[in-house]
């Protein structure tokens, strides 16, 4: 099982995410602390209209907060903050054990990590720290 | 349908390891463990254990999961509206202790905290040395006759300047159940706090604690059949962000540099240090036991139970009811004197008949004083309890008047 | 002669329940439960269950004789003068917050506290919070490269001024033990009071507390082989006798009344509520059995297992250690990074090997941050620990690092 | 064994506390709470010399208390301080279970008391308020 945890694709994706950089140009800047380990976040997200247009990390965590980030960017260029609500639940389903096909399929990845309860905040943090930039980003908006 | 006490009574392994006569009546004191809690326990501390929250390696995920459940667990039992409004602790005395620590700056010079006669130490204590550290005062509801909280001159008793009140829901004394509706609602008019001694009511099946109406809420596990160790604090959400912490240490922190420390949100900003992790998973455990059972036969044995021991009480020469005579709002906790001999030589005696009850003030001095007295004898049931071990405390009672008046 | 690991192993029930492979090296987080603990606890909950201090009945008074032998028992383990020194604690969390509370009075404004870069953060935030309520400054002594309290500029760091000196005895990151004798040489000299973190100490072996020259000590029942849930606090017995109490309520009282109360002596002042009795009587059951150990063999076999740990380290690419290379003065506890791998990933990874080992700031962040890093990967060695077990550490290592580099 | 506890002569003593008084004309007068039960003795010394000449009494407490006081009051007028010291050497002796013949005779009736190990302070009670009378009369006189 802990093997499963850190299948090849993970371990790529979690790569990547070395291999971002911030942007300079950003509408909003979060950080957020995982306070199990004192890891940390940084997302920076440019929109266009509601949509976001770019987004840079920089990431001081684990594997699994590095392969959640870059899932993350790569997925969320584009996208609107519904469709960005509506992955950060499928993956809350699915580290709770549920099954069904997430909204991004790659998200599938980190089914392994149910098991490890600890864990779940490491895939997470990365999510909410984009749901924290969206709402930021209305709120600068409204 | 009746309850079936054998049944019940094979729920608790001391009966397995005391030989009869086994009267076991001072359940107030504490609870005997249940099965459930026994297991539990035993279960993580020597097959499972591993610290919690902070490992990742599988022994110590399921205890953290545990944990979680236990808390889980509680939250079910008491009725709060979310698992992070309980605190886990120590035990009852910690919870009202660290009450009084987080409400500190609300309390200011000259301000007000209403306590009660009726009160244990632990909900008296507690507040005089937080009136003690903000220069307020301390006053107290008095008791009736029949050993209840006085509530007829709350207006005068709670005003303006009371900033908390600090009550219990069921004396460990006389068993009483406070009628907490008029209470909270003055409370409430006047902005105070109301902060609730739970821990003689919860052994009696589980409650609504969010539509009660008070603040804070405090019990022991080993009173509700769980282990020695642990207990629960529940504090109202919106109440709860507010709060201060009581105690530093790890697991209570976001960041810590030498000069300053951020905290963590609730509930562990108030859980300082490695938990008593399997004493709390144990109250969980007869937390979950405790909420399946069928609490209208419990209640209307212990009912019965009640009814036979007072009658039998009243009908001994000498004897004085401390306490309400009339059977409801009450539980089966029933203190009284014999004349002429001393609690703990009745204590004594009856032990010799395989009677275990409770002599002294039971830390409740300011009812003692109310009623003129030093040290009561003290029955108080549980759901493993029979007519035999009523039977048993009378007989055993009739022989110490005999043999020592 | 060699320690007998096989039948040290058959003393803790957790290798009866957990199947190989089972590398248990997170014992700085909690040790795994002795034989004899884990008997005293389930037969007191079980069997002979009844609340302490107050009852006459046969339980009662067993119950209360178990909970003063225990004391004694503790007592005896760290070489107490008296009995009463020992304050039955929940932790040593708690006992480091009782100390900063019984002690406030003694630290004023402008007045500073010495705590040190090795502390854990119960070591820490409970000074913190005592310097802001009492507007005083808290000031830390620094670290070593070696990962040990630097001891170079004692007279700068305790000066007139300051009132605590609070340090660990063993560091739950490098293993370091301190020299305390210097420490307290010159907090003497200045009339300040020597508080000691002795979580990590107390597993391996009896001590000689009243001879350390520190005025207060504290420890946790669960990492030295007792359950969840206890610990001890004691302080020398002139000091005790002057200090206020902590918590308010039952059995730490003499007298109560609505308006005051007065005080118990000590050590009942400090023990408010029903105590965790199982988990104390687990912890003395522990103490008094660790007592009897070969100490000599178990400190030279954890040394074997220490230096092979260590090397085995060394010889792998990447690796740093934090804390001292020698093998003197220190214990068995030693934290490392592995160069461009996060520590949880190599405790998730090694916990598929059976290998239980602690990844994070292990509630040290100030030490952390000397050593430039944030999350370190830790093993800590106990008298059960076998070759074997550094083996599959080391192994699962270097299959670590060949799958995530 | 609850039953030895409360054998006839205990029983008996105890009757005689509540006969005995408080002395109007005390050179020396203690009282001591047992925390326990909040039980208190009050104990009234007046000396000749070393000696004790008379004492009084007034207990508010339970048999084993009651009876120790008896004893005590009907034994120690007359008592030097080193006797009375040696009666209460010789009671702790015995409550811990120790063999061997007590000053006193009649302490021996506490003898059962020694397996009931919370009850211990009921019966010393009235020999530690003695002791500190002893003290104090000591101290006056010096
Ligand atoms: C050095 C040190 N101090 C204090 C503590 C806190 O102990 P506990 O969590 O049992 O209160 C620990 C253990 O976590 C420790 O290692
Ligand atoms: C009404 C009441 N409050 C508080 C307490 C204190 O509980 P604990 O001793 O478990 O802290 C007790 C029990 O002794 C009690 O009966």
């Amino acid at each position: 099982m802990t093997m499963d945890l850190y299948n090849r694709r993970i371990v790529e994706a979690a790569k990547r995410a070395r291999e971002r950089g911030r942007l300079a140009d950003a509408d909003v800047s979060v950080t957020r602390d995982n306070p199990l380990c004192g890891d940390r976040i940084t997302l920076d997200l440019r929109f266009e209209g509601e949509r976001i247009a770019a987004l840079g990390l920089r990431v001081r965590g684990c594997l699994l907060t590095e392969a959640a980030a870059t899932l993350l960017a790569e997925r969320g260029v584009g996208a609107t903050p519904r469709e960005l609500w509506r992955a950060q639940e499928d993956l809350r389903r699915l580290l709770a054990g549920e099954a069904g096909e997430p909204v991004w399929p790659e998200l599938a990845m980190f089914r392994p990590v149910a098991g490890v309860k600890s864990r779940h905040e490491c895939v997470l943090l990365p999510f909410e720290a984009a749901a924290e930039a969206l709402a930021r980003g209305r709120a600068e908006r409204a | 349908m009746a309850l079936d006490v054998a049944a019940m009574r094979r729920n608790f392994p001391i009966f397995a390891h005391q030989p009869p006569p086994f009267h076991y009546l001072d359940n107030a004191a504490t609870g005997q463990i249940c099965a459930a809690a026994a297991e539990a326990l035993t279960t993580f501390e020597t097959a499972g254990r591993a610290n919690v929250k902070r490992g990742v390696y599988r022994l110590a995920d399921r205890a953290t999961q545990a944990f979680a459940e236990a808390r889980e667990r509680m939250a079910a039992y008491l009725g709060a509206t979310r698992p992070e409004e309980v605190i886990l602790t120590s035990g009852t005395t910690f919870g009202l202790n660290l009450a009084a620590h987080v409400l500190e700056a609300r309390v200011g010079p000259g301000d007000a905290i209403l306590v009660s006669r009726l009160e244990h130490h632990s909900n008296i204590v507690p507040w005089q040395m937080l009136a003690e550290r903000r220069g307020a005062r301390i006053r107290a509801l008095g008791v009736t006759e029949e050993g209840r909280l006085d509530l007829r001159d709350l207006e005068a008793a709670i005003d303006r300047r009371t900033r908390i009140v600090a009550v219990t829901h069921c004396s460990n004394v006389t068993g009483a159940v406070t009628d907490l509706a008029p209470l909270v609602a003055r409370a409430r008019a006047v902005g105070a706090l109301v902060v609730v001694d739970g821990a003689q009511r919860v052994p009696h099946g589980p409650l609504e604690v969010a539509s009660l109406g008070c603040d804070i809420y405090a019990l022991s596990g080993h009173k509700m059949f769980g282990a020695t160790g642990a207990g629960a604090l529940w504090i109202r959400h919106d109440l709860l962000e507010t709060l201060p912490p009581f105690l530093g240490g790890g697991e209570m922190i976001s960041r810590v540099t030498i000069e300053e420390s951020r905290y963590a949100p609730p509930p562990h900003r108030f859980e300082a240090g490695t938990p008593p992790i399997g004493p709390v998973l144990a109250m969980g455990a007869a937390a979950d036991w405790l909420a399946g059972l069928d609490w209208q036969a419990i209640l209307a044995h212990e009912k019965r139970l009640t009814a036979r021991l007072i009658a039998g009480l009243e009908a001994l020469p000498g004897l004085r009811l401390i306490g309400p005579r009339d059977l409801d709002d009450r539980y089966g906790v029933v203190a009284f004197e014999v004349a002429g001999v001393h609690a703990h030589d009745v204590c004594q005696l009856l032990d010799g008949f395989g009677v275990c009850t409770r002599g002294g003030h039971h830390c409740a001095q300011p009812l003692m004083d109310a009623f003129g007295t030093v040290a009561t004898v003290r029955a108080s049931l549980a759901p493993y309890n029979d007519a035999d071990d009523i039977d048993a405390l009378l007989e055993g009672l009739e022989q110490v008047i005999r043999i020592l008046r």
